[in-house]
């Protein structure tokens, strides 16, 4: 019987399915816990909408950049976004909300531009993508690059191939 | 860092790049070099010349992997190498996750250009258990996250165990034994070694096992 | 803490994401579990790649049911990593195809397959504006998410066959823009750690940089694909 | 007066789009069917009153809409050639 | 009366729940899957759509952008995909 | 752990064995027919035994020179040098 | 951890050349233990010593469709990996998971020393090496469930454990087992050697002659000392901690290690993966059973 299930395993083709198999039989395992989410998290949001609420009662025109206003002037080191890393960096929340001129006119003008306004340079994204985990955005960029890599190499040796075979 | 002492010996040095904290320690001083060894020689290596004999006919020849294609798995395996150099450094359970991924990728990389049907079915497959593992990999390190509010292992190594975190251990190791393609999931390394090329299928089978060396270190560092 | 910081920044993960995340766990779970069923029942390889697609999406669900910042941040890259991962395993399977047929050696009749954009009247007009308006808003949006949506105006302009034949050397350019692209990124990086005054250039090389490097990885494969069918 | 709440039309619109683009069998029907279910995305986010992501939101539908329509053709153009039928 | 910050997050969120299973059976096991893959990446829109309404009530809009423009790409890269494996002969 | 304490053991014992190869090898150059006690390794296997208790490297090289005996000879008599060094050690 | 202030490097030489050769005198016995079981007089004791110092005094020859750096370097790869594990193990005493990352180098070396040949014959005995990388598996269970037990790898911190609590086999039998499986997969003419089955000439060592087979040669002898010493000192070290101890137990475990290699016939490839896999299993089981 053990036998038989190494001797299937040996066959490249049922290597996935397996795995398939032994991925599922974790889960469903840990289907028999009950689940539940600590409160004291890094970089914490808001909940939905109440920023965008916030807005519409005009309150601040900071509440413009709905969902992403995390607060800060940029360059002012009084002013800082709220950031609350896992390390105390000295240059914490120095990114978060920077706005170009464009941007300024465009919270002013209405609240309902905040993802466009803070995805410019200057976001709390931005902030947690570049410089608190700058490793991890260069190592995805890396795995995007060395992905993209194989496909054009393969499709090249491919092209070239049956160039050579058309000239035969 | 109570764990980490206990596991590996003492902190030698660590860099401070904001979240992530790369750190060294006596066993990962050892990976290193032992990685930097193995990446060294196998980027100077040429391809070796297989000798093919075919049974039942009196044919006897050497073969060996074309120019172009050695450039560019040699290639892979230089990244393949670097990649392990941050498996066995990084600090952070999220580019741990992202570290192997790219170790599997670059693996696939290695097998990619193989103008052999059956190699290139293996690494098809191989491939197939790469997406799977970005479920158990990143869905482990997610529920890790949720559970005790950090990814750093510094922090996670003086942090009291929790029940919960057996799960993301079982789904970290899980993920690792896909990306690695290491027992009981190995036919396909298995199929993939018969390919040209020996420096090269060399690095896969030195990811697959530096991989698994750490993931035993880390699993334990989260408890 | 005062209302108004609380509003931008709590200090604890708001209630109602704490309500999520059971119902997000046993969902993503049940997902994935019919996901990899479907895998196993499963016969046919292309038809695997497709069925994969769902554990990952489970994976998406249970990275963001942390409901932090953090976690935005973790999976906005990851989804431009599973494309890539899917492009390299479908370009091997294919490769495996073709060398599959040749080590048969079976003469394959070559029909004639007309590879011609196709007439439809709203193909001639909105293409163009939509890949123009695709990309602008690429433009404006950083980083991968930005890529992205660039990239996917590129790709759908060479897609529908306006253009047909771009040279080989042409591609061979872009490849060159894309490795610049990719330096001006790791500068931007290493500026942004060593010298955090100069962040605003650094901010915009590093945006800048991607962007132009994920659009153009994209945008490539279009390219390549006109290249294969030789148009 | 009655009035509707458009998110629950939204809703509705998605559950409609949903069921159709998965139990119809007629490929060109299951593309259409997926014409409503994005719009009731957009819907949804309209709701949220997130105006530059539903702008863009609807754009990247429409345009996953064109993709599918051509590729669909030509994939019957192929299976046309060869003497099959979807 | 829908309270933007209390029942407009949890009707998204169910929905997109019941989306992603609804999609994730109908691409496992929808009618004519097993025989067309263009019908499986049709269905496939549904649970992406289900994903991004739930990234939607997480407030996440840029990963939202995101899945729904690398959705598009998708679409490209497996269509092309099928094309080519159709020329060959190499589907089934 | 400092084991190079025991390095004068191995070393001598390793000299032992090799000299008794050789000088068994010259003593017997005929096949091998059967086994008896020889006196001289007796001789040396007792006196091995006894020095093993006052100076263990030396006891190494006696008994190093029967135990390396070309195979088939000195069995019985590298056994009693064995057991006469345990009996002395015993009874010290 | 204690690094003894005396370390110099003539020491650390001294106790290498101790370790190998004691180890090469084990093997001997070994050979001769085997040789006794089956009615034969067998080979002198130091006849495995000689063998290996044979190795080093002959020509070297390297096949001219080796890959060329690789073929050199992987030998010495294999050595110093051992070297690496004896230094940090019996001599410092110090993680016990670099000894894990050494094994694993052993591992990949054996694939690669079979494959950067080019040979047929050797590309055999690497592929069985690939697959019997699997006997991994207990070598990481056991430290898992004596970390479990004394919260700590560091060898030293083990032994102290051990000299206040029992050993921990009376705790753990079923992971010593394991681990004893594991000692079973390195001595030669073992039932799970299907990397030097007779069936394939030498395995992936087909093609190696002079200084290079007498490395490789070297590594295994301390590969041998090291994995025996961790076995007795994991496991036995409440009662075996002294140099003399640990020295005597290991001749002793070697008569073991003859009889169960004497005894037993070559399994088949598959097979030989199953049967380490359930004795892991069966070290997992210890937890819930105690």
């Amino acid at each position: 019987m053990i036998g038989r299930i190494f001797n299937s395993l040996a066959k490249p083709d049922k290597v996935p399915k397996a795995f398939a198999f032994a991925i599922m039989l974790v889960l469903l395992v840990s289907l028999v816990y009950s689940y539940q989410l600590n409160p004291e998290q890094l970089y914490t949001k808001p909940a939905p909408q109440v920023q965008i609420e916030m807005a519409q009662e005009n309150v601040d025109v900071s509440y413009n950049l709905a969902p992403y206003n995390r607060g800060g002037t940029p360059l002012d080191p009084e002013d800082r976004g709220i950031v609350k890393s896992q390390y105390e960096t000295g240059n914490l929340g120095w990114i978060t909300a920077y706005l170009t001129p464009f941007s300024q006119w465009l919270r002013n003008i209405s609240y309902r531009f905040g993802t466009t306004i803070l995805s410019h340079p200057g976001g709390i994204l931005d902030e947690i993508l570049y410089y608190t985990r700058g490793l991890d955005t260069i190592l995805e960029s890396t795995i995007l690059f060395v992905a993209f890599t194989i496909a054009s190499w393969v499709i090249l040796n491919r092209t070239e191939k049956e160039r050579k075979d058309r000239e035969k | 860092m109570s764990d980490i002492l206990n596991l590996s010996g003492s902190i030698i040095g660590r860099i401070l790049l904001a979240d992530i904290v790369p750190y060294l320690t006596p066993f990962s001083l050892a990976l290193v070099i032992t990685i930097l060894v193995f990446t060294v020689f196998l980027t100077l290596s040429t391809p070796e010349f297989r000798a093919m004999i075919q049974f039942k006919k009196d044919v006897v020849g050497t073969s060996t992997v074309e120019k172009k294609e050695a450039r560019f798995r040699r290639f892979m395996t230089i990244l393949c190498g670097v990649a392990l150099l941050g498996v066995v450094t990084t600090g952070d359970l999220f580019n741990f996750a992202l570290f192997v991924s790219l170790v599997g990728v670059t693996n696939l990389g290695i097998f990619a250009g193989v103008k052999d049907s059956h190699v290139l079915n293996a690494a098809f497959q191989y491939g197939l258990v790469i997406m799977i593992c970005s479920l158990p990999l990143f869905g482990g390190v997610a529920i890790t996250l949720a559970r005790t509010g950090t990814l750093s292992m510094g922090v996670l190594a003086v942090i009291p165990a929790d029940p919960l975190v057996n799960i993301s251990r079982a789904l970290l190791i899980i993920g690792a034994i896909g990306e690695g393609a290491l027992a009981p999931f190995f036919a396909t390394k298995v199929e993939m070694i018969r390919a040209k090329g020996a420096p090269y299928i060399n690095m896969m089978h030195l990811s697959s096992l530096m991989v698994f060396t750490r993931i035993i270190e880390i699993i334990f560092i989260m408890g | 803490m005062d209302p108004v910081t609380e509003t931008i920044v709590p200090e604890l993960v708001p209630q109602i994401f704490l309500n999520f995340y059971p119902i997000a766990i046993v969902v993503a779970i049940i997902v994935a579990v019919i996901g990899f069923s479907a895998l196993i029942l499963e016969k046919n390889d292309f038809q695997k790649i497709l069925v994969i697609q769902i554990p990952i999406l489970a994976m998406y669900f249970i990275v963001s049911a942390v409901g932090t910042d953090l976690a935005e941040a973790l999976i906005l890259p990851g989804i431009v990593v599973a494309l890539a991962e899917l492009l390299a395993v479908t370009e091997i399977l294919i490769f495996r195809e073709i060398t599959k047929k040749e080590q048969k050696k079976e003469a394959l009749e070559e029909f004639d397959f007309d590879f011609k954009p196709i007439n439809m009247e709203v193909l001639k007009t909105a293409i163009p504006i939509t890949c123009l308006v695709s990309v602008i808003y690429g433009a404006i949006l950083t980083g991968f998410t930005g890529g992205a949506v660039a990239g996917a105006g590129i790709l759908i302009y060479l897609f529908t066959g306006k253009i047909s034949g771009i040279p080989h050397s042409f591609w061979e350019e872009m490849t060159g823009i894309s490795g610049v692209a990719w330096c001006i990124w790791i500068i931007g990086f290493l500026l942004l750690f060593i010298t955090p005054q100069l962040w605003l250039l650094s901010l915009f090389m590093a945006g800048a940089g991607i962007i132009v490097k994920v659009a153009l990885k994209l945008g490539l494969l279009g390219i390549l694909g006109r290249e294969e069918y030789n148009v | 007066m009655i009035m509707i709440e458009f998110p629950y039309a939204a809703v509705v619109l998605m559950i409609v789009g949903a069921l159709g683009g998965l139990f119809l069998t007629q490929a060109i029907d299951k593309i259409l069917m997926l014409a409503v279910l994005g719009d009731g995305l957009i819907g949804i986010i309209a709701a949220y009153q997130y105006l530059d992501v539903a702008m863009a939101s609807s754009f990247m539908t429409f345009v996953g809409i064109i993709i599918m329509m051509i590729g669909l053709i030509r994939i019957l153009e192929i299976k046309k050639a060869k003497g099959e039928t979807i | 009366m829908i309270s933007p910050t209390e029942t407009l997050p949890w009707i998204s969120f169910y929905l997109g729940c019941i989306l992603l299973i609804l999609g994730a059976l109908g691409v496992a096991f929808g009618p004519k899957t097993a025989k067309e893959p263009i019908i499986r990446i049709i269905n496939l829109t549904v649970p992406t759509i289900g994903i991004a309404l739930i990234l939607l009530s997480y407030n996440y809009t840029l990963a939202m952008l995101t899945v729904l423009s690398v959705n598009v790409m998708y679409y490209i890269i497996t269509i092309r995909a099928i094309i080519r494996l159709e020329e060959m002969g190499a589907l089934y | 752990m400092p084991y190079f304490q025991f390095l004068p053991h191995i070393v001598l014992f390793i000299i032992g064995s090799l000299v008794g190869l050789e000088a068994s090898y010259k003593w017997h150059s005929e096949p091998f027919v059967q086994r008896t006690i020889e006196p001289i390794p007796l001789a040396i296997a007792i006196i091995g035994g006894i020095l093993i208790n006052i100076y263990a490297p030396l006891g190494f090289l006696f008994l190093g020179f029967v135990l390396g005996m070309r195979p088939g000879y000195g069995f019985y008599e590298s056994i009693l040098g064995i057991v006469l060094a345990l009996v002395l050690w015993v009874i010290l | 951890m204690i690094y003894p202030a005396t370390n110099s490097m003539l020491y650390l030489f001294l106790e290498i050349i101790t370790a190998s050769l004691f180890a090469g005198l084990l093997l001997g016995l070994h050979r001769k233990v085997i040789a006794r079981i089956q009615r034969r007089p067998g080979p002198p004791l130091i006849q495995y010593m000689l063998h290996t110092l044979k190795f080093f005094i002959k020509e070297l020859t390297i096949p001219d469709t080796s890959s060329m750096p690789l073929y050199v370097a992987i030998a010495l790869a294999l050595a110093g990996a051992w070297v690496l594990a004896f230094l940090v193990g019996p001599v410092l005493l110090g993680p016990y998971i670099i000894i894990i990352m050494c094994y694993a180098v052993h591992k990949v070396s054996e694939h690669g020393i079979g494959l950067a040949t080019g040979s047929p014959y050797a590309k055999f005995g690497s592929s069985r090496a690939v697959l019997s990388a699997t006997s991994e598996m207990p070598l990481v269970v056991a430290p898992a469930l004596v970390f479990v037990r004394t919260n700590s790898l560091i060898l030293q911190d083990i032994i102290n454990y051990q000299i206040i609590n029992g050993s921990l086999v009376n705790q753990l039998p079923l992971a010593a087992l394991a681990t004893f499986i594991l000692v079973i997969t390195k001595t030669p003419f073992n039932p799970f050697g299907i990397v030097y089955g007779k069936d394939i000439i030498s395995g992936f060592k087909t093609e190696h002659f002079g200084v290079i087979r007498g490395v490789l040669m070297f590594g295994e002898t301390l590969a041998f000392f090291v994995l025996l010493w961790c076995f007795l000192v994991i496991f036995f070290g409440g009662v075996i901690n002294t140099p003399l101890t640990i020295l005597l137990a290991m001749i002793g475990v070697t008569f073991i290690l003859g009889f169960i290699c004497a005894l037993t016939p070559m399994v088949a490839p598959y097979h030989s993966v199953m049967i380490q896999w359930i004795f892991a299993l069966l070290a997992i089981a210890n937890v819930l059973l105690i």
